[in-house]
Formats: C-alpha cells, sequence, structure tokens
C-alpha cells in the first residue's frame, strides 16, 4: 500500500470556455497539512470540487489510500474519507445540529434514528474541539465560524481519512482563526490528512507542513514549509511581470464627486467618512467580512443607513433606491457576478441595455434592434469574446461575463463608478483589460471606488488605499507610501 | 426578450395549433366557423382572457394569484349593489373595478410588504372575498339590470358577429403586448423572473413592480367581473367557481414558465383561443362534457412536459461540449472564491517571468 | 415522548384551537354534550388524513393538487363494484383504492421527480384528468347505501368513546407518519430536502426518489381516503370530494407545515384541519349569519399565514442569515 | 284548501302517471322529424337522469330526435354554452331546466331571435318573455305548504322546525321556502322556523349541515330538505348518529327507500320528474309545431291528458305525491 494518502496526476477538466485544469498534482500523507495556494482562478476550487465528488475529472489519477477515487458522487466521495469544510458552509437551518452533524447517517437502534445517542456523540465531538454549541439548537442563525465548527465535526462523525478546508479563515476573526488552527493540528494529530486552502501565508507558514503551488490549472511548486519563504511562494503563485497587470494611465485629479460623513448602519459599520475626486481610483482595502461591501451597497441605495450623510457632487442622498442612485450618476459593479450582476438566461444585448432602456426608447416601441446596437458597440470597446449578441451570457467564460457586467454600467456613462472586487474569479489576460479599462475610465474624469480583496491589484490601481477592519475606517494611505506590509497591518490589526 | 432556449419555438408551435384547429374544425363542421359559434366562443373565452392577460405577467415575475375568481364574483356583486343602490350603471361599473384593484392592492401588500408567499396569500384571499360574496349578496342575485347594457352581452356589434366583449379584449390584449414587450417596464418583469437580486441591484423598483402587478390583476378582475354580469344579466355569490386554475392552466399551456422569466402575450392569447374553440369543436362533435376536462389537463401537461423533454436532450447534446446539465447538475465554478486579502506580492517586486 | 412531537412550532396553533373550543362550549350548550365535538372530529377526519400525505410533500417544497379526483374516482368505482357485484370484501375495496391512488401517484411523481417539472402544474392537469375520467365514467349513475356492504355506513358512523371511527383512523395516520418523519432516515431525509435542497444533494441524499416515493405514497392514501367518503355518506357520485384540495392544503398552513418546506409534522396538520372545522363550527355556533361564515374563516386563514411569517421573520436575526449557497 | 281535496288530487295525479304510462299515445298533433335538445340543470345527477327518461318516451312517440346535452356543473353559466350548441346546429325546440333564474337570459333571447322554442320544465327562469311555457310540478306555495303539512303530522304541529336547502341561490328551493314560511304563520302558530342551511347539493356539505342545525338547536323537532341531496344526506346522518329529529321534504324513491323501510323517514314526497320531462318535450314540440302559445287557458295535449296554461304560460302537474311505507317500493322502481 503506498504511503501517501493521496495521489493526484495529470488531472484535466474543462467548463465551457474555461481550462479549469490543466496538468494539476497534489500528494498528501497521512498526519500532514499541506497548504494548498495559488490566485484566483488558478483551479484550486475545481481540484476540490473533484475529491467532493461534484464532477469527474477529463483525464488524470486520483488514489485514496491506495485505491483508485471514485469520482462523480457525493455520497460515495463521503463514504471513501473525503469532508469538505466550505468557506461559506451550507448546512440544514431547519434542523437541529446534531441532526446537521449526522443527516443521511443518522445512528440507529432498534430499527429507528436514536435521537439520544446523535445528541450525545455530537457533544462529545463538540467537547473534544472545546466547542460549546448545545446541540439541540436549529442551525438557522449561526454564526459562520460556528457552521464551520459544526462541518467539521460532521467530518470527524464519519470518521473522515482527509479533511480539505476551503478558505476556512476568511470570514473569522482572529480569536476563531486560532480556534480553527488548533481544530486543524487535533485533525492532523489523528492521522487525518488535512488540505488547507488559504490566501494568508503567515496561516500557512505557521500550520502547514508542506505547500503545494498552482498557477492556470497547473500545479508550478511544491516543497516543505522549511525550505521556502514567503517571497519564492508568491513568485510561484503569481509568475508573471507584475507591471502589465496594472495599467496605470496618469490621470488628472479633479474636484471631490462623493463625499461620506460619518457613515454608520448598525451591526455592519461605522462611522465611516471619506470622499473620492473626479479622476481618482480609490481602493477600499480589508479583510472579507471587514464591512467594505456592505458600505458601498449603502453608497448605491440598496441596504439603508442609521447616521451619517452621502453627498453627490453637491446632492446629498438619504434613504435613497438604488433607481435613485443611478440618476445621481452612480454606477455598482456588484460583487457576486451570478446573482447580482447577470440575469444568466438572457442575452448579451438584454443584460447590457438592461441599465439604460430609458434612453433606447425610439417613438413608441423600445426595440431589441436599438438594444443590440448599445451591446454591439461596448462589446467591441471591450473586445468581448462572442458568437452572437443574442446569445445567452451564460454560455460566456468568467471574464467575458464580467466585461458584459462592466459595460452595463459603463453604458450609463455614470460620474462615481464603484466596482466591488472587479477581477475575482477572471482568467489573468482579462484581469489586465479590466485593469486598463478603469484606469481608462479615471483618466477620462469619471471617479472610481474599488473594493477589492487583491492586494496586488489594490497597490497596481489606487491613487489613495483606504484599509477598512471590523467595520471601520482603521487608515489612509496614499498610492506612495501603500506597501504590502502596512496594509496587511492595518487589515490584520497584526504583524504581516 | 425573449430567451429561455425551446420556450422561444412554444409560442411559435401555439399558433400554429390554434390555425390548424381553425382550419380542421372549419372543414369538417360547417357549423364550426359560423359566425354566431365565433361570437359565443369570444363571449365563452372572454373572462378568461381578461385575466390571464395580468395572469401572465404575474407568473413572469414568479408570483401568482389563486383570488382571481372570488375578485371576479365579488366585483360583479359590488356592481349589483351599486346598481341597486344609485341606480347609476357608470358608478356601479367605476364601483366595481375599484373593488378588483383593492383586493388585488391587499393581495399586493400582503406579498410585498409582509414577504408571505403569494400562494400561501391568495389561497387565504380566494376563500375571503368568496365569503364577502354572500355577504353582499346572500341568497338573492341582483338580475334587474337595464336592457340597455345587458343587450350587449348578446346582440353583436351591429354589422359584425362580433359580441361587444370583444373590445375590452383587443384593448387590453394589445396594451398587455406594448407593456410587456416593448416597454422598459416589460425587460424589467422578464429581470425580475430570471433574478431577483440582479433585477435590484440593476436599479429596478422589484416592490414597487410586483405591488403594481397585483393591482393590474386585480383591476382586470374587476373588467372581467363587468364583462361576467353583463353577458349572465346577473350577479350571483356563486359565480365562476373553479375559474382559478382555468385561467392559470391557460397561461402556462400558453407558454408562460412556472419558474418565471419566460412568457408572451400572444402565446397566452392563442393558449385561450384554442382552449374556446376546442371546447366548441368538442361540444359540437357530440362529446361528453366530461371528456372536455380530460382534454384540458391533458393539454396543459403536454405545454409543460414537451419542452422539458427537449431541453433535457439538448442539454444531453450540449454535454459533449462538457457543458454541465441545469438540472441538479453543477453549475461552472462561481465567479470564483471569495478571497481575502492577499499579502503575495508588494506592488513593485518584479517576479520572475515564465510562460 | 409525545410532547416532543409537537415542538414549539405547533403549540400556537393548539391553543388557538382549545380556546376557540371553549369559547364555543360556554356559548353554545350543545358543545358541552360532546354532540358538537364529534361533529367537528367526523368532518375533519377527511381532510385530516388527506392533510398526512400532503405534508410529506409540503414539506420537500411541492403540492398535490389531485387528491380531491384521486378520492372522488375511488369512492365512485368502489361503490359502483358492489353495485355491480352485490357486495365489496374489504380486501378489494382496498385493493382498488391503493391501486388507483398509487397510479396517479406514481405519473405525479414520475413527471415531478425525474423529469423536474413544477408540481403545482403537473397536479393542476392531473386534478382535471382524472376528474374528468372520474364524472365521465359517474355520468348520471348514483351509488346509494343499500348498494354497499353494510360495513360501510357501519365504520362510517361508529365510534370509539364518543370519537368517530373515522377520526381516529385519521388520528392514528397521523401519528403514525409524524414518527416515520421522526425516526426513520427515510423521514429525515424529507426535511433535510425541504429545508435546503443543493446540500441534501450535496450530502448524496436521493432526492428524486424521496420526491417520487412521497408522491406515491400520497396518490395511495388519496386513494384510501375515497373509501372513507363512500363510508362516510354511504353514497357515491360524481360531485365526491370536489373542491377540498385547497382546504388540505390551508389545513396544512394552519397545522405550522411551511410553504418553504422543511418543517412542520402531519400531526400538525391534522390539528390544522380541526382548527379549521372548529372556526367553521364554532362561527355558526356563535350566531354568525350563513353568508358570513365563509368570509370570516377565510379571514382567519389569512390572519393564520401571516402570523406563521411574522413569526418566523422575529424569530431569525437579520445579519446572521444563513446564505444557501449552490455549490 | 282542506286537506281532503288534497287527497283527491293526489290520487288523481297519481293515476295520471299509471294511464299516461300504459294508454296508447294520443294522435300525434305536433310534426314529426323535430330536432329537440334536452339540457339537465346537470348530467351527473340521478334526479334528471329519470327527467331525462320522461322526454325521451315523449320523443319517440313524437318521432323526434332528441339529444341529452348539459353541464358537469349545475351552474347557469355552465348551461350556457349547451344552449348555444343547440342555436348552432338549428334545434327546433330545448327543453330547459335552469339552474340559473337569471343568467340564461341572454342566451334564451338569442333562441327566441333564431326562432328556436324553449320550454322550461322542473325550474323555470325568472323572465316569462324568455321561453314559451314552464311546465312546473305544482305552484312553489303549493310544494311550500304540502312539506310543512308532512313535517307538522310529524311533530304533532308543535316545536322548532329548519330547513336544510340546495344553493342558497337556487331559485325553486328559495321559493318554496318563502311559501313554507307562510304555511307555518298562517297554520302552524306553536311551530317556528329556526334557520335555513344550505347544503349547495354537495352531500358532504349537506352532511355538515345536518350537524350544524343538531349542535346549533339542540331541541329541533323537524327538518325539512326541499333537495334530493339534501334529504339524502340528512336521512344518513340521522341514520348514522340514531338522532331523533324527523325529516322530510322532497327525495327519489329509488334513493330513500332504505330509509323509508327502517322508519328513519316515515314520509316525504316529490312529483314524477318522468312526468315533467315528459309534458315539457310535448310542449316544446307544440311550440316548434305552431300549436302552442303562451297565452292563459291555452291548452297542451301530452299523453292523454289536456294541461291549461296558467299566467304568463306556466303549467302545473299537480301536487307531489307523498311516498310512505306502503308506496315506496313500487315507486322505487320508477324512478
Amino acid at each position: 500500500m503506498s504511503t501517501h494518502l493521496l495521489v493526484i496526476e495529470g488531472a484535466y477538466k474543462r467548463f465551457g470556455g474555461v481550462q479549469a485544469l490543466n496538468g494539476a498534482a497534489l500528494t498528501v500523507d497521512r498526519g500532514e497539512i499541506v497548504g494548498l495556494l495559488g490566485e484566483n482562478g488558478a483551479g484550486k476550487s475545481t481540484l476540490v470540487k473533484t475529491l467532493a465528488g461534484l464532477h469527474a475529472l477529463d483525464e488524470g489519477t486520483v488514489d485514496l489510500d491506495g485505491q483508485p477515487f471514485h469520482q462523480g458522487n457525493p455520497r460515495s466521495a463521503r463514504d471513501q474519507g473525503i469532508a469538505i469544510i466550505y468557506q461559506e458552509p451550507s448546512l440544514f437551518p431547519d434542523l437541529t445540529l446534531a441532526e446537521n452533524v449526522y443527516v443521511g447517517q443518522q445512528p440507529k437502534s432498534g430499527g429507528r434514528v436514536d435521537w439520544s445517542t446523535m445528541v450525545t456523540r455530537t457533544a462529545e465531538l463538540f467537547a473534544g474541539l472545546g466547542i460549546d454549541l448545545d446541540p439541540r439548537r436549529q442551525a438557522r442563525g449561526l454564526s459562520i465560524a460556528d457552521q464551520q465548527m459544526v462541518e467539521i465535526v460532521k467530518a470527524l462523525s464519519v470518521e473522515a481519512k482527509l479533511i480539505i478546508m476551503d478558505e476556512p479563515s476568511a470570514a473569522l476573526s482572529a480569536a476563531e482563526v486560532e480556534r480553527l488552527l488548533a481544530v486543524a493540528r487535533q485533525l492532523r494529530d489523528q492521522g487525518r490528512g488535512v488540505i488547507y486552502i488559504s490566501h494568508r501565508l503567515d496561516e500557512v507558514f505557521e500550520l502547514c507542513d508542506s505547500v503545494t503551488i498552482m498557477r492556470d490549472g497547473a500545479t508550478v511548486a511544491s516543497a516543505h514549509v522549511a525550505d521556502v519563504d514567503n517571497a519564492q511562494i508568491v513568485r510561484w503563485m503569481v509568475g508573471r511581470e507584475i507591471t502589465d497587470m496594472f495599467p496605470k494611465v496618469a490621470a488628472e485629479i479633479g474636484e471631490v464627486v462623493l463625499d461620506v460623513k460619518g457613515l454608520s448602519s448598525r451591526g455592519e459599520f461605522h462611522d465611516i467618512t471619506f470622499t473620492v475626486r473626479r479622476g481618482e481610483i480609490v481602493a477600499l482595502a480589508g479583510l472579507v467580512g471587514s464591512g467594505r461591501s456592505e458600505v458601498v451597497r449603502t453608497i448605491f441605495g440598496i441596504d439603508g443607513f442609521d447616521t451619517g450623510t452621502i453627498t453627490l457632487e453637491g446632492r446629498s442622498l438619504a434613504r435613497h433606491t438604488p433607481a435613485q442612485a443611478m440618476a445621481a450618476g452612480i454606477a455598482l459593479v456588484p460583487e457576486d457576478r451570478r446573482l447580482q450582476g447577470l440575469f444568466m438566461p438572457s442575452s448579451i444585448a438584454h443584460n447590457t441595455a438592461i441599465t439604460v432602456l430609458g434612453r433606447l426608447r425610439r417613438g413608441l416601441l423600445l426595440r431589441t434592434s436599438s438594444e443590440r446596437k448599445v451591446a454591439t458597440d461596448w462589446a467591441g470597446r471591450l473586445q468581448l469574446k462572442y458568437a452572437s449578441i443574442d446569445d445567452p451570457v451564460e454560455r460566456l467564460s468568467g471574464g467575458n461575463q464580467q466585461k458584459v457586467v462592466l459595460s452595463k454600467w459603463l453604458a450609463t456613462d455614470p460620474t462615481l463608478l464603484i466596482v466591488d472586487e472587479p477581477t475575482r474569479g477572471i482568467d489573468v489576460g482579462t484581469k489586465a483589460e479590466v485593469h486598463r479599462l478603469l484606469s481608462e475610465q479615471a483618466a477620462r474624469g469619471t471617479a472610481v471606488l474599488m473594493v477589492s480583496s487583491d492586494l496586488p491589484e489594490v497597490l497596481g490601481m489606487a491613487d489613495r488605499v483606504l484599509v477598512m477592519r471590523e467595520g471601520r475606517l482603521v487608515e489612509e494611505i496614499p498610492r506612495a507610501e501603500a506597501t504590502q506590509e502596512r496594509v496587511m497591518t492595518a487589515a490584520a490589526g497584526a504583524a504581516a | 426578450m425573449r430567451s429561455g432556449g425551446f420556450r422561444l419555438g412554444w409560442d411559435k408551435g401555439i399558433i400554429l395549433l390554434l390555425v390548424l384547429l381553425i382550419v380542421f374544425g372549419g372543414m369538417s363542421d360547417n357549423l364550426f366557423l359560423s359566425g354566431d359559434n365565433i361570437n359565443f366562443i369570444i363571449g365563452d373565452v372572454s373572462e378568461v382572457m381578461l385575466i390571464a392577460f395580468a395572469m401572465a405577467l404575474l407568473i413572469i415575475v414568479k408570483e401568482i394569484d389563486l383570488s382571481v375568481a372570488s375578485n371576479l364574483t365579488l366585483s360583479s356583486a359590488v356592481i349589483g349593489i351599486t346598481w341597486h343602490g344609485t341606480n347609476s350603471m357608470w358608478l356601479a361599473v367605476i364601483a366595481g373595478l375599484l373593488t378588483g384593484s383593492t383586493c388585488g392592492l391587499i393581495n399586493g401588500l400582503l406579498v410585498t410588504r409582509l414577504g408571505l408567499s403569494s400562494l400561501a396569500v391568495t389561497i387565504g384571499t380566494l376563500a375571503l372575498y368568496r365569503g364577502l360574496c354572500y355577504v353582499l349578496l346572500g341568497d338573492t342575485p341582483v338580475a334587474d339590470y337595464p336592457t340597455e347594457w345587458t343587450d350587449l352581452g348578446y346582440q353583436p356589434i351591429p354589422g359584425t358577429f362580433l359580441p361587444w366583449v370583444v373590445v375590452p379584449m383587443v384593448v387590453a390584449g394589445l396594451a398587455f403586448w406594448y407593456v410587456l414587450h416593448g416597454t422598459r417596464l416589460g425587460r424589467w418583469l422578464f429581470a425580475i423572473g430570471q433574478g431577483d437580486e440582479a433585477a435590484v441591484f440593476s436599479g429596478i423598483p422589484l416592490k414597487r413592480v410586483k405591488l403594481s402587478l397585483f393591482v393590474l390583476t386585480g383591476f382586470m378582475c374587476g373588467l372581467a367581473g363587468l364583462a361576467y354580469t353583463i353577458r349572465f344579466a346577473s350577479s350571483s355569490p356563486d359565480g365562476a367557481l373553479g375559474f382559478e386554475l382555468l385561467v392559470i392552466a391557460a397561461v402556462l399551456f400558453g407558454g408562460v414558465a412556472i419558474a418565471g422569466g419566460v412568457g408572451t402575450i400572444w402565446g397566452v392569447v392563442a393558449a385561450v383561443l384554442i382552449w374556446g374553440f376546442s371546447r366548441s369543436y368538442l361540444q359540437l362533435a357530440g362529446w361528453d362534457a366530461n371528456a372536455l376536462v380530460i382534454v384540458s389537463g391533458l393539454l396543459l401537461l403536454v405545454s409543460v412536459a414537451v419542452p422539458r423533454v427537449l431541453s433535457k436532450i439538448r442539454d444531453a447534446a450540449a454535454h459533449r461540449t462538457s457543458r454541465p446539465s441545469s438540472r441538479g447538475g453543477v453549475t461552472p465554478p462561481p465567479g470564483g472564491e471569495a478571497e481575502p486579502l492577499s499579502p503575495a506580492v508588494a506592488g513593485h517586486d518584479q517576479g520572475s517571468h515564465r510562460g | 415522548m409525545m410532547t416532543k412531537l409537537l415542538r414549539v412550532r405547533e403549540l400556537p396553533i393548539l391553543v388557538a384551537l382549545l380556546i376557540l373550543l371553549l369559547l364555543t362550549g360556554i356559548l353554545n350548550p350543545a358543545f358541552r354534550t360532546g354532540d358538537g365535538l364529534t361533529a367537528i372530529l367526523i368532518e375533519s377526519a377527511l381532510i385530516g388524513f388527506l392533510a398526512v400525505g400532503q405534508t410529506n410533500l409540503i414539506i420537500m417544497r411541492h403540492i398535490d393538487l389531485s387528491v380531491s379526483s384521486t378520492a372522488g374516482l375511488v369512492s365512485f368505482l368502489v361503490g359502483s363494484y358492489s353495485m355491480n357485484h352485490g357486495g365489496v370484501t374489504g380486501g378489494v375495496a382496498l385493493l382498488i383504492a391503493i391501486g388507483v391512488g398509487a397510479t396517479v401517484g406514481i405519473v405525479n411523481g414520475a413527471l415531478v421527480a425525474y423529469l423536474g417539472l413544477p408540481s403545482l402544474v403537473v397536479t393542476i392537469a392531473t386534478l382535471y384528468i382524472v376528474r374528468g375520467i372520474f364524472n365521465y365514467l359517474a355520468a348520471g349513475i348514483t351509488v346509494t347505501a343499500d348498494q354497499l356492504p353494510p360495513y360501510f355506513s357501519w365504520i362510517g358512523s361508529g365510534e370509539v368513546l364518543g370519537v368517530p371511527d373515522l377520526f381516529v383512523f385519521a388520528a392514528a395516520a397521523a401519528a403514525i407518519m409524524t414518527l416515520v418523519l421522526r425516526y426513520t432516515r427515510w423521514g429525515r431525509d424529507l426535511y433535510a430536502i425541504g429545508s435546503n435542497p443543493p446540500a441534501a444533494r450535496r450530502v448524496g441524499i436521493p432526492v428524486a426518489h424521496r420526491e417520487f416515493g412521497a408522491f406515491v405514497l400520497n396518490g395511495s392514501i388519496a386513494g384510501v381516503a375515497g373509501l372513507m367518503l363512500l363510508s362516510r355518506f354511504s353514497f357515491a357520485d360524481a360531485t365526491a370530494g370536489l373542491g377540498i384540495e385547497l382546504y388540505v392544503v390551508a389545513a396544512c398552513v394552519i397545522g405550522g407545515v411551511a410553504i418553504a418546506g422543511g418543517v412542520g409534522t402531519p400531526a400538525g396538520a391534522l390539528i390544522g384541519a380541526v382548527l379549521l372545522q372548529t372556526i367553521a363550527f364554532a362561527l355558526g355556533a356563535l350566531g354568525v349569519s350563513q353568508f358570513w361564515q365563509q368570509a370570516v374563516a377565510g379571514a382567519l386563514l389569512v390572519a393564520a399565514i401571516a402570523f406563521d411569517r411574522i413569526v418566523a421573520m422575529r424569530s431569525t436575526h437579520r445579519a446572521m442569515r444563513l446564505v444557501e449557497v449552490p455549490v | 284548501m282542506t286537506s281532503i281535496t288534497k287527497k283527491v288530487m293526489a290520487v288523481a295525479a297519481g293515476a295520471a302517471v299509471i294511464v299516461g304510462l300504459a294508454v296508447a299515445p294520443a294522435s300525434a298533433t305536433p310534426k314529426a322529424g323535430l330536432k329537440i335538445a334536452i339540457i339537465p340543470k346537470a348530467i351527473n345527477n340521478g334526479y334528471f337522469t329519470a327527467w331525462n327518461k320522461g322526454a325521451q318516451k315523449a320523443c319517440k312517440e313524437i318521432k323526434a330526435t332528441c339529444k341529452y346535452i348539459g353541464p358537469t356543473q349545475a351552474t347557469g353559466p355552465a348551461q350556457v354554452a349547451f344552449i348555444n350548441q343547440a342555436i348552432q346546429q338549428g334545434y327546433n325546440a330545448i327543453v330547459l331546466s335552469a339552474a340559473d333564474q337569471n343568467a340564461l337570459a341572454p342566451t334564451l333571447k338569442k333562441a327566441k331571435a333564431k326562432g328556436i322554442c324553449v320550454v322550461t320544465s322542473d325550474a323555470d327562469v325568472a323572465d316569462p318573455k324568455t321561453r314559451t311555457a314552464a311546465v312546473l310540478p305544482a305552484s312553489s306555495d303549493r310544494i311550500g305548504a304540502a312539506e310543512v303539512d308532512w313535517i307538522a303530522q310529524e311533530v304533532g304541529s308543535k316545536g322548532k322546525i329548519a330547513i336544510l336547502s340546495a344553493a342558497a341561490t337556487a331559485a325553486n328551493q328559495n321559493a318554496w321556502i318563502e311559501a313554507m314560511k307562510k304555511q307555518l304563520a298562517a297554520k302552524y302558530p306553536n311551530m317556528s322556523l329556526a334557520g335555513v342551511y344550505y347544503g349547495d347539493d354537495d352531500a358532504t356539505k349537506s352532511a355538515q349541515q345536518f350537524n350544524q342545525i343538531l349542535t346549533e338547536h339542540p331541541d329541533i323537532a323537524g327538518i325539512i330538505s326541499p333537495t334530493t341531496v339534501g334529504i339524502l344526506a340528512a336521512a344518513q346522518e340521522k341514520k348514522s348518529k340514531g338522532a331523533k329529529v324527523a325529516i322530510t321534504g322532497l327525495g327519489l324513491p329509488s334513493q330513500m327507500k332504505d330509509y323509508v323501510l327502517d322508519g328513519t323517514i316515515n314520509k316525504f314526497g316529490l312529483w314524477n320528474p318522468i312526468d315533467l320531462g315528459y309534458v315539457g318535450t310535448y310542449g316544446a314540440a307544440e311550440c316548434a309545431s305552431g300549436n302552442l302559445k303562451q297565452a292563459t287557458g291555452a291548452k297542451l295535449k301530452a299523453g292523454g291528458k289536456t294541461y291549461t296554461e296558467g299566467p304568463n304560460g306556466v303549467i302545473y302537474l299537480g301536487d307531489p305525491f307523498t311516498f310512505t311505507k306502503g308506496n315506496i317500493v313500487t315507486f322505487a322502481k320508477i324512478y
């Protein structure tokens, strides 16, 4: 029996236009924590989904515990001893915690589900990991961190051999991260294999035994943590010239366009004050869950706010709707392309024109032809790769979908363009194009407010960097002084 | 905005079905296409058609209204009561339309303000509005409407064989066609049906649009109540029983997807006419009334099953280009993992450039 | 053990029921003699029994409107069989009931579970088709008491300690199904599917098979309900069971089975059925005129639905909304 | 109208039925080869199956082709489609039991405009101008009074009674109920009407309403149910609950036989639906042949008996028969 717990070699997988896995490989031993690193879009989550049994590889071999891993069936993946902890776990809100742990495999006695054993066993597993949750309470309303603990306990309940943690620490506070890392070490000491996926290199160095780095769907390197340093890992991860990634066009900074003062919304963010000037790109940096998306949603009018003022070109906006924000000249490219940015079954033409229908009516009738004209015009400007303007957007690649969302909002000719994670999950090539577009738009006098968790992007594009932590604006750093350490310190509140 | 794969074909297919039915029916039974019979059929389907227009829009935005039949009867009852009270038919008509719209408003507020499921709400209001009919009329139907109004019910428009009710039907049909397929509001309806959240993020006033659709449906029930009252020259509390399932069946048969986001007005018009003409044809051919009920059930099933089977076949075929099937399969990787701040690299570090 | 069954969710409607019964008892002497109570129980037996099968479907975010036609068809088929063959044994009656009911369930289940059609549309269609077939066969024919074996009316009118046999039968069915849902893996899967369908698939629960099974079970229950109809009235004609499908759904909703799925028990749905019937009776007993009764019942139904939502909204902390993330 | 003369008329009417069946058809004055549509309130109802038997018998006698067409739901709007069918297919006459007093008026006007004779039988429409004649069992007053007399005999002319009717809007039932109220006030001072309950001609609802009556008025002495569905449901409920309340009203002998024989019901009445169908068809045929107009005093010969039109073209066939243990078995075979 080979010594390795898991061996993946020569893995290939294509989704429509995107080659998600391009010759990936990964090896994990029992009692080892492997850090799986790579930029987003590098193929990490596709690999995870393969192991979760949600789809099968086009090519390549996967051996688990010496036997070939039976792919493509979630139940058999679980039976073969693989458990996944997702960054946003999804439990069964109406069921109790004990049931969530034992769903589909409830302990039985005398032919019927044995509730008391289920509760006591769950309590034991919780205690084992130092978690004080009541197994009888409903899962609805549980914090993300506690949900993850339930998922981990679910893994323990099936005696999982290999536990994959897919960016588990993203939305956790420092204390919750410590608890998570301690639990991971416990799993390793129990002889299980752990794959830890994260962008926080400090956690990786603190926790993992070895690292495997992926880029553009392939495994570029793997090594023991002791033999490598931060910079080497980054070079493997990024592996391309940084500068051409962020074509910064010099823009003449004009007067204040957006002026936010003392903005607070209970439980989301407090006392946010900043300005964005014409022609300026301001980045809003910080960890996921630090409240950045909530701020821009409020500026755009999706959510309300308790105190403070929002003024655009001198006109104040209060309890306004997105429609009023758009009328005032604000545009928001939302965080989730699929759920918030696009109407997936609809055509490129309809998606692009939806925000400017008011202007398109000629005579009585709003003709699809006028929508096609606008969409074709913008598709050209953004070099969109598409067959016909009437194709549904769900057939486009991630990068092209983002271009449609961008053209949808650029078509409104906004004075303030807000973009939330503009280049998340799109191929490297399109990323550079999006950056070029943003800086050209700024050069034309538009004020740009960019929420981004991609530090190279923040440092490469922003004229000013505002850092948020746990709902507060903690630091404002001009471009010249913006460095990795300073932003990280402000964002994580701890030495990088 | 009529995307949505095969559905596109269904609304054309159904118009073809209508033409075939009329041609085939006409050839095999010369009474079928007589002016009188067409006059009857148009009158027979008028109330279903009027409400189906508004119901189609509701289903496109993923909502539904089961209270339409009770609303229709309540509006008719109010017309009766007001006619007795004020002796002016015009006041009665206005009162009826107001009643319908108010009932729609109540449904709309419960759904949009309280976030209730429209199915659950309208099961409740179906019973409530029907009960109010009995409160207003008790056991005495209103039947003493002025003859110049009730004559409209059966005398055709002079010089033609068409009943007067064809006027509101055509006007409403054109208006709804224009709104759904030719205006910004129409694009919004399809957008809401295809993605609630994306609609809000595109600046579409979701709650206000849905509320106005419920009020519009209520108004159309009031209008249908007026047509019903004139057609039967009376208002009684037990009118239009079981009517709501008929309207929903017609709308779905017309190509409007219950999952929302897809549908056409001409598809619905064709579906209602097919229902009217096939009923009349089978009846003239001596079929038993029960057989008609079976036929309408089968037609509804076909209207939903055929597109589904074809899209499954299309998906299976498309699978060779490894596009995952939409049912239960895995959608392509979501917009990338939520990525925390990556301290990976300083902006100016010249990483070694490879490949 | 029973108390655990009626968790918090069913408590409010149980309290409402007791208050209403008390109120009518005070205001109307007949109630105290138990006659009124027996009458309510016999009336809610049929709707309560049908609610048992419907609950399984609503828990999984589905619905089955064809139950009234199935029950009507079975009541007529068994009646006419007995008329033509000079009587019918219990076994044959059950065979016809479950056979016909399961067949309709299989058609509904296959179309919804394996072809993925929406259950509202499919069951409206089968409601019409089965009603059409039923009326076509029953045109002009009426089966009367003398053409039925005596045990039908004996069951229909029998009582155990004042509680009508039919209600005992419905209550037993509700109790058993509640236990099945609570103590078997099949039952727990239904709640998981209704609570978070994508997560249920991800955990490997065979969602389609569970949906199919629940439709076949509901069809069979509707078939047996046809026998209840027959024994209740010793009479079968084309109007049997007409229009009760929406009342069954209303009973489930009032009984705490949320339309959004994942919550509710058959026992709660039975209580919902009794509550609906009590409202009708109480209004009559309180002297509310015939014509006001349906309006008040409708208003109470809307209030119950709204109340359920308000309670649910207040109990979830808005900030911590659990995200249903499709993988 | 003393009870004696009522008895005499009852016997005479009964004789007419038997005579009508046996004697050879009178000279067929109506034209042969007429096309007549027989439209019931609903086709799935036993009462109308019997009604249609009478109509078909008349059609055979006058060599007319008659088609029995109608809706599954007993509502006016549902009947309109079938009246239209008769108009479209060029029928000469329509025999109609109106499910709704008012809703059919516009369509009947259209039929009249097309020269189609319409005769209502069993249930009339409100506007006499929309049809030529109406063949009804007896005047609503006579029917209402007879039912009150039957229940009075059962309860010894004292105590509370209730009425279990069909739909709230059923025109003939409401007319009979008015007559019952008048009869109670006039003849039975120490009997009182507790209330009117509506079973909507639905077995389930009728049974529920029966229980509602018992619950609300535990001291109820008698229940009148002027509808075949209501009286059957009431009898079944009374028997299964062993209730003591007296029950009477209008019911089909074939459906009520058991309950009369086992004493659940002692006396109830009905006219012969076969007669109504039979005479109604003759009326329609005579009208279509131009022999019958709507005029008080006009004569209609049918099956050897002559009927005279009262005001508004209404022909009464005579009082309802009363069925008791004695004659229930023979009548149960007929209808």
